[in-house]
């Protein structure tokens, strides 16, 4: 039991979760600190507040799940973004559509919605079809020209304007899904709830059930994985179609954030966000390892990061996410110099013993 | 004989954990084919990588016509003319034949590259040694013999005095092999010295003049090649007389479990019809290229048929992936070990399970107890030298690697095994256990289907054997009484059997 | 140990780099200004009139714009605001709709909503401040190219994004205008492109523009993103067609000296600003509510008053809507003599 | 000594010509669609081969730098704010009188090109830091760096910013009726071309990207190799920064977002294989001069709406790759088939 406790203690998530510790700490320190100074007015930095700004950098986190499947296959999904968009742009006008030709507006948001999910899922098998049918093309690439296509169909549904449905009673309901619901005293984002519903299904199939040992198989090593009778393609398939589905998850929750606005140029870079957020949980672009857990942690390790810079630190928006790209970097960087600096150490200090 | 070229005496390397060499000798005098001789981790490729400059000595000298040099770094070696051709010939497989012989020193004016002068004394140099390749050819493009001509030629280009030749046989054919003999005793006659690595005895004794013998990293002895033979070198290798070589238990052969008729892909076989019985090991034979593995691989579903048919128990049925073939009790252990059998950074346990994951599922979780006590039956059962399950795959021998891949197929307990070259790069003591793994499977009515090109291991243990010629069954013969030659005859192409010469008993 | 060690060293390094910078002095008021994107020297210009003001009113205020132009990012920064407790957020929205919902959730705690220059959604703000109407605006320009071609021959318009609410409604009331009235009667207007205030596609679209429409003689280009691209577009072209639009004296002096441009306009961001300023500190204050009929005065601009929101109904003439708005009423002419004075300030 | 019978080279029918010269299946898809475009827009070509040219050079500029961090089996996806760093930093050198002359302009765009390219390659060769994620972090880094008030004042270079005779240089100086834009990127793509197929470093780009662990043996360090690459990239962006400059005259935040997608798909298109060691300059350019042309065509075609650019630029880049690999099935199943089985 003892080797398995120190696996865990000295594991990816261990070190995510000291981290994200050190860091509200710090930020804690700071928000006191300015308070003393008589720079802000209120206690800006704590529990509830911090919750209740999370939304924003919480969006995308349904995507980070989807991509965090591709990346444990060793696969990339550039088009997450732009499916999302698209799904988003179905839903308006569907919902439109069927309103005009006088379907109850209950009976259409739910419909849109299902076409919505639909799109989202469709675009994703879209990828996992080209993916496992044009082996010599690497996802990337693929993924690269769809991200092309789906942005384009959104344009050309909806053109440059926003569809937006002005007091129209059943459509806002969407908004409802950024509000917040207050359990324990703290009010909580029903986005997170959600989310962290959403990541504990994916725990659950990735880290204990056969399916998920069989995806970081072929992440691993897909022809070996094979040949052992995973079937790698379609795996690879529901993979791509999931990450597509989760995308339009996240489409519909931006549209509820965003007060049900939809335009065809949102949501761009989202998918790198998301990237971002599973490669710092732990996942590699070479497949094979990471952790839901890990990604959970490194999503609310980001919002955290991002909130505190923008209050207490006065960074402007894109100075915060300049420091995505150094956490980003220093993230894999870091355990790199560390394990060079170990493995040298090893060597010296075996040479020492062997030469006397 | 020639003078002294090269000696290299008390040379120790110590790796973290175990002492790769200690104390090895060896010599090589100008002109002369020594080869170096000994099981898988008993310290050859240690030692050649120490004289090409890849790793440094903790001690000992190495003496260049006398002189004492310190190889540094590759690049140092290459200056001494020492140049080493690797198993896996095709250094830069993207690249043209030329460039891949002159990469580093190519043929310049002022900065640039002389691409016609380099193309002409590329040509110059390969019809030197006969080889019939152009140089613009791109290197991925050519077969594995005419790749390893190319690093052939590339050493030549450097002038090398020294020719180290690691495995260079194992991926070749019989033809390509005397091939390359024919050139090696060329260059020896021009001089060049030649350290041969092999596991084939018929390399060592058609061309060594010496033979040097190491055993875990230790220097056994060297011996001229005609006061030896070959049990006297195994023994010397394995350092224990391990008795009979091939344990090959007589069985009953039951009924029939595999039948395939008239089995075709186009482009690899064609007409492949075979059948292997309960009970029964059946030889798949033939040179590289005569498309054994292809039909492996098409009867286990990871490659789809374009004509023929698969009986399984009689029943016809059809294979479309290895997921389907495992349910239909057909198992497959592939050519290539590290890259298509292992997951090389998972451990022993996970490796084992991961075709059989639903057996050790409790409801839809992976249940750890079952997984553990499902691999270590396997463990034990294959006796796999390793402290417990947990350890990687990468951190075990050849041999226990091998069994690894078995134990794999044995827990999807499969009626049919497809071992595809089950011994090869695998060290003489596995050998045997691997051969007495496979004959008590048949003992306990498993259909066996070895595809293999080691001629002793065809002979020893088949029942049956089928040889492919070209893509077609060329004979089928059963394994009473058969000899080599049976079996060369049928699988050396047409047109050069008709012409073939010296009739060289081998000793086997 | 040592890999958790390494990654605190370096979050340590980042924030100990970037140490308390000095946001913004305590005071009793506390203004939270978004503008449509960081980098936008029109924004820059309007937040020196946020700093005019804040010295003499005595307020302290921050200000900031999304990278990417894009209405989630002002909503991550409005939800920063909140939590800092700003006592009002004045917004240009990139989509009128977009921000209602986190403004409402501002508003209910009790936090005052200015939208100036693009404005948000009536029941997403208390106030909405404007340079000028957008009736009036959009037909000096139209007026302005008329003069410039004569009066006759085709016209088309480079706008910016299609959802920009300030764009729409002057295409509306030029599109009107051009319908109705006749001295514009012999004008043929052929069309708008969106040009999204990206220099390239403001460039490519007029480029488009002038190989689709060979006869083309006169452009709008209510943006000041787009302007100068239309401009140097025209001018690369060597096409005789005239420009004119809503945009910075700086960047267009050359192209009025070129003759590309008879005459462009601008409200002045700087008193923009310096007016919504006002106009927020008058709401904090208590001084005006946001309903019509209030008015506030601001120094060197006079009593500006809060009316009723006026739009275009089905009949055609102006009807009352939701919402509430106050004019600054200020255009500001460059032509080739006026346009050096300005080229400093704006 | 008689070794195999030599394989013939088979008469290489058509289908076998594209494959083997993709460069040709490409002009071919080029011509299709210029003569699409011309048959709708009388007069496309005459008319506009100069603003095509003048379009494609800058991607054509980057996509020429991109070819060795591709032939090495990476990729950077940060040249895009590399652009838009370089050309506001050199901007406001310009704009502060630091510099005045075109060489100068240049000399600071190869400059802070070519550090951000060194910090790329450096960190993924002894970093060992994966390619994707090294420039993923440093596009947002660059993009952030771009001066924002709080750094240095003014954040937009405009014209006024810039002196008479850089405005004009780039677009109105022109040699046998190409502006020097053009002829730069002519220029950097011939060095590039000559430098990766003639020079011993050039090869050894090529040896790195067809087998790494092989390179190191051959006393070329792949390490080495993997910065100066990056380094070349990171140069032909910040090269790129002063050609934006010189033909708009104007940089601000949001240069050339996204951008960094057309330069892959221009090298993509070019037949330059992502995994390393295969691909040549000439397949590159023409990839850059397909998408120019998709760019220029597109909102003259007058069809629907001018959003529908994206869509088709998505289309036929898809519909090309695609094709691609198509004909190369075709080609292995013929060659299958014609195997003496």
């Amino acid at each position: 039991m003892k080797q398995r406790l120190k696996r865990i203690l000295l594991s990816w998530e261990a070190m995510l979760i000291v981290v994200f510790a050190i860091v509200c700490v710090a930020f804690n320190q700071q928000d006191a600190s300015r308070q003393a100074a008589g720079l802000s007015k209120k206690d800006v930095f704590n529990l509830a507040s911090v919750i209740k700004s999370m939304r924003p950098y919480m969006l995308y986190s349904f995507m980070t799940l989807g991509i965090a499947l591709i990346l444990a296959m060793g696969d990339i999904d550039i088009s997450a973004g732009a499916s999302a968009a698209l799904s988003a742009a179905m839903l308006g006008i569907l919902y439109k559509t069927m309103m005009d030709a006088g379907v109850p507006s209950g009976l259409s948001l739910a419909l849109a919605l299902v076409g919505c999910v639909a799109t989202g899922t469709l675009c994703g098998a879209a990828n996992g079809f080209l993916v496992i049918r044009f082996k010599e093309l690497f996802p990337m690439i693929i993924t690269l020209t769809t991200q092309l296509f789906f942005r384009g169909v959104a344009f050309l549904l909806l053109g440059g304007g926003t569809l937006t449905f002005k007091n129209d009673k059943t459509f806002d309901l969407l908004k409802t899904l950024y509000n917040t619901v207050t359990i324990g005293g703290i009010s909580i984002p029903i986005v997170i709830i959600v989310f962290l519903a959403f990541a504990a299904v994916f725990y659950v199939w990735l880290h204990l059930t056969a399916n998920g040992r069989r995806i970081f198989a072929l992440g691993t090593n897909s022809k070996a994985a094979y040949l052992s009778g995973v079937r790698t393609d379609k795996i690879k398939f529901t993979m791509f179609t999931i990450c597509g589905l989760l995308s339009s998850v996240t489409a519909v929750f931006f549209v509820g954030a965003t007060s049900s606005s939809i335009r065809a140029d949102s949501m761009v870079g989202y998918e790198m966000y998301a990237i971002a957020a599973a490669v710092l949980g732990g996942f590699s672009t070479s497949g094979g390892k990471g952790s839901i857990v890990g990604v959970v942690i490194s999503l609310f390790l980001f919002g955290v990061i991002k909130i505190g810079l923008g209050t207490l630190y006065g960074f402007a928006d894109s100075m915060v996410n300049m420091s995505v790209g150094v956490i980003l970097i220093l993230s894999t960087l870091l355990p790199n110099v560390a394990a060079q600096i170990n493995a040298a150490g090893r060597v010296r200090k075996r040479r020492a013993s062997s030469l006397v | 004989m020639s003078d002294k070229l090269l000696s290299m005496n008390r040379i120790t390397k110590i790796f973290p954990g175990v002492k790769a060499l200690s104390d090895v000798r060896f010599d090589l005098n100008k002109g002369e084919i020594h080869a170096l001789v000994g099981e898988n981790g008993a310290g050859k490729s240690t030692f050649i990588k120490v004289l090409a400059g890849v790793h440094q000595p903790d001690s000992g000298e190495i003496l260049l016509d006398g002189a004492q040099i310190i190889m540094k770094d590759p690049t140092t070696a290459q200056k001494h003319g020492i140049a080493a051709i690797h198993q896996h010939a095709a250094s830069y497989p993207d690249l043209s034949v030329a460039e891949n012989i002159f990469i580093g020193h190519e043929f310049m004016i002022g900065p640039f590259v002389n691409w016609r002068k380099t193309n002409s004394e590329a040509k110059k140099l390969l019809d030197s040694i006969g080889a019939d390749i152009q140089p613009q050819d791109i290197v991925g493009s050519l077969s594995v013999a005419r790749q390893q001509l190319v690093e052939i030629v590339k050493a030549l280009s450097q002038n090398a005095r020294i020719l180290i030749m690691d495995e260079p046989t194992a991926a070749l054919s019989k033809q390509e092999s005397e091939e390359l003999y024919a050139i090696a005793k060329n260059l020896r006659n021009r001089g060049v010295a030649i350290i041969l690595i092999s596991h084939r005895f018929e390399d060592i004794f058609d061309l060594a003049d010496r033979a040097t013998v190491l055993r875990d990293g230790g220097y056994v002895g060297t011996w001229s090649i005609d006061e030896i033979d070959t049990n006297k070198l195994v023994a010397a290798m394995v350092g224990r007389d391990i008795g009979h070589f091939f344990p090959k238990k007589q069985t009953q052969p039951g009924d029939e479990l595999l039948r395939i008729e008239n089995l075709s892909r186009t482009g690899f076989f064609r007409d492949v019809s075979l059948s292997v019985r309960a009970g029964e090991i059946v030889a798949l034979t033939g040179l590289v290229g005569a498309g054994r593995t292809e039909v492996a691989e098409t009867v286990f579903g990871a490659e789809q048929a374009s004509a023929g048919q698969i009986y399984i128990e009689g029943k016809p049925v059809q294979i479309h992936s290895p997921n389907e073939a495992m349910s239909l009790g057909v198992g497959l252990l592939p050519e290539d070990r590290q890259l298509q059998g292992l997951l090389m950074n998972w451990s022993i346990e996970r490796n084992i399970t991961l075709p059989t994951l639903k057996q050790c599922a409790r409801g839809a979780f992976v249940s750890s107890a079952k997984e553990y006590a499902m691999a270590d039956n396997l463990k034990t059962r294959l006796n796999i030298k390793a402290n417990d399950v947990k350890t990687n795959a990468e951190a075990l021998s050849g041999g226990n690697q091998q069994k690894v891949v078995v134990a794999k197929q044995l827990a999807v307990q499969p009626k049919i095994l497809i071992l595809d070259e089950p011994t090869k790069g695998v060290d003489v003591g596995s050998k045997a256990a691997i051969y007495e793994i496979m004959s008590n499977l048949a003992a306990q009515g498993m259909g066996i289907l070895m595809v293999s090109s080691e001629m002793p291991e065809v002979i020893n243990m088949a029942d049956r054997i089928y040889v492919m010629r070209e893509g077609r069954i060329s004979a089928h013969f059963s394994a009473k009484g058969i000899t080599q030659n049976q079996i060369l005859e049928a699988a050396v192409p047409l047109a050069k059997a008709a012409r073939n010469t010296a009739e060289r008993e081998v000793a086997s | 140990m040592k890999k958790v060690l390494s990654v605190v060293l370096a979050l340590a390094m980042l924030l100990a780099m970037v140490g308390a910078s000095a946001v913004a002095e305590p005071s009793a008021l506390l203004i939270g200004v978004v503008y449509k994107q960081s980098g936008n020297p029109y924004f820059q210009a309007a937040v020196t009139g946020f700093e005019k003001a804040s010295q003499e009113l005595g307020f302290t205020f921050m200000h900031d714009g999304p990278d990417d132009g894009s209405s989630d990012g002002q909503i991550r920064i409005i939800e920063n605001y909140i939590s800092q407790g700003v006592d009002v957020i004045c917004v240009s929205a990139n989509d009128p709709d977009a921000l209602v919902g986190v403004l409402q959730e501002a508003m209910a705690e009790g936090i005052k909503v200015i939208s100036w220059d693009a404005e948000v959604a009536p029941e997403g703000r208390n106030l909405d401040v404007q340079p000028a109407s957008a009736k009036s605006i959009a037909l000096t320009q139209l007026e302005s190219i008329s003069k410039s071609i004569g009066g006759e021959g085709q016209i088309a318009i480079v706008s910016a994004m299609a959802t920009a609410p300030n764009q729409n409604l002057w295409i509306g009331f030029i599109e009107e205008a051009l319908a109705t009235d006749p001295a514009y009667a012999n004008l043929e207007y052929v069309g708008t492109v969106y040009g999204d205030d990206e220099y390239t596609k403001s460039y490519d679209e007029t480029l488009g523009l002038i190989n689709l429409h060979p006869d083309l003689k006169g452009i709008i280009t209510p943006t000041t993103a787009g302007g100068p691209a239309v401009a140097k577009c025209v001018l690369d072209e060597g096409k005789s067609i005239k420009v004119t639009g809503l945009t910075l004296a700086s960047d267009m002096a050359e192209y009025i000296k070129a003759g590309v441009c008879d005459e462009t306009f601008l409200w002045n961001p700087i008193e923009l600003g310096y007016a919504a300023s006002y106009a927020a500190v008058a709401l904090v204050k208590g001084e005006i509510t946001g309903a019509a009929g209030d008015a506030y005065d601001v120094p060197e601009i006079g009593t500006l008053t809060v009316e009723q929101v006026q739009k275009i109904g089905e009949s055609g003439e102006l009807e009352p809507a939701e919402g509430t708005i106050s004019y600054l009423n200020k255009l500001n002419t460059f032509n080739v003599d006026t346009v050096d004075e300005w080229v400093s300030i704006l | 000594m008689t070794a195999q019978a030599p394989v013939k080279r088979k008469a290489s029918s058509f289908a076998a010509l594209l494959i083997q010269r993709r460069e040709v299946l490409l002009l071919l898809v080029l011509v299709a669609l210029l003569s699409a475009v011309s048959v709708r827009v009388r007069g496309y070509i005459p008319n506009n081969w100069l603003n095509i040219l003048k379009g494609g050079s800058i991607n054509m500029v980057m996509a020429a730098g991109m070819l060795p961090v591709l032939l090495i089996g990476s990729i950077d996806i940060s040249v895009a704010s590399t652009l838009a760093l370089s050309g506001a930093v050199s901007g406001m050198l310009m704009r502060d009188g630091y510099i005045a002359t075109v060489p100068g302009m240049i000399l600071v765009g190869l400059g802070v090109g070519a550090v951000i390219g060194a910090l790329n390659g450096s960190l993924m060769a002894w970093g060992r830091v994966l390619p994707i994620i090294v420039t993923l972090g440093m596009s947002y880094i660059a993009r952030a760096l771009i001066p924002m008030d709080w750094l240095l004042g003014l954040n937009k270079i405009s014209r006024t910013n810039l002196t008479d005779s850089f405005k004009v240089f780039m677009l109105d100086n022109t040699f046998l009726r190409l502006p020097y834009l053009v002829w730069t990127a002519v220029i950097v793509t011939f060095v590039i071309g000559i430098f990766l197929r003639y020079t011993r470093v050039g090869r050894s780009i090529y040896a790195v990207g067809s087998n790494e662990s092989a390179a190191l043996v051959r006393g070329v360090s792949a390490n080495r190799v993997k910065l100066l690459a990056h380094t070349i990239c990171g140069a032909t962006a910040g090269l790129a920064g002063i050609l934006w400059l010189g033909y708009y005259n104007s940089v601000e935040k949001s240069t050339a977002t996204g951008d960094e997608m057309y330069v892959i798909a221009a090298c993509v298109l070019g037949g330059v294989s992502v995994t390393g060691g295969y691909g040549k300059i000439s397949g590159v350019v023409i990839g850059a001069v397909l998408i120019a042309v998709i760019n220029s065509a597109i909102p003259q075609l007058n069809i629907g709406n001018s959003m529908i650019t994206e869509f088709i630029k998505g289309l036929l880049l898809l519909a090309t790759i695609l094709l691609n690999v198509i004909l190369g099935w075709v080609m292995r199943k013929r060659e299958l088939a014609q195997r003496s089985i």
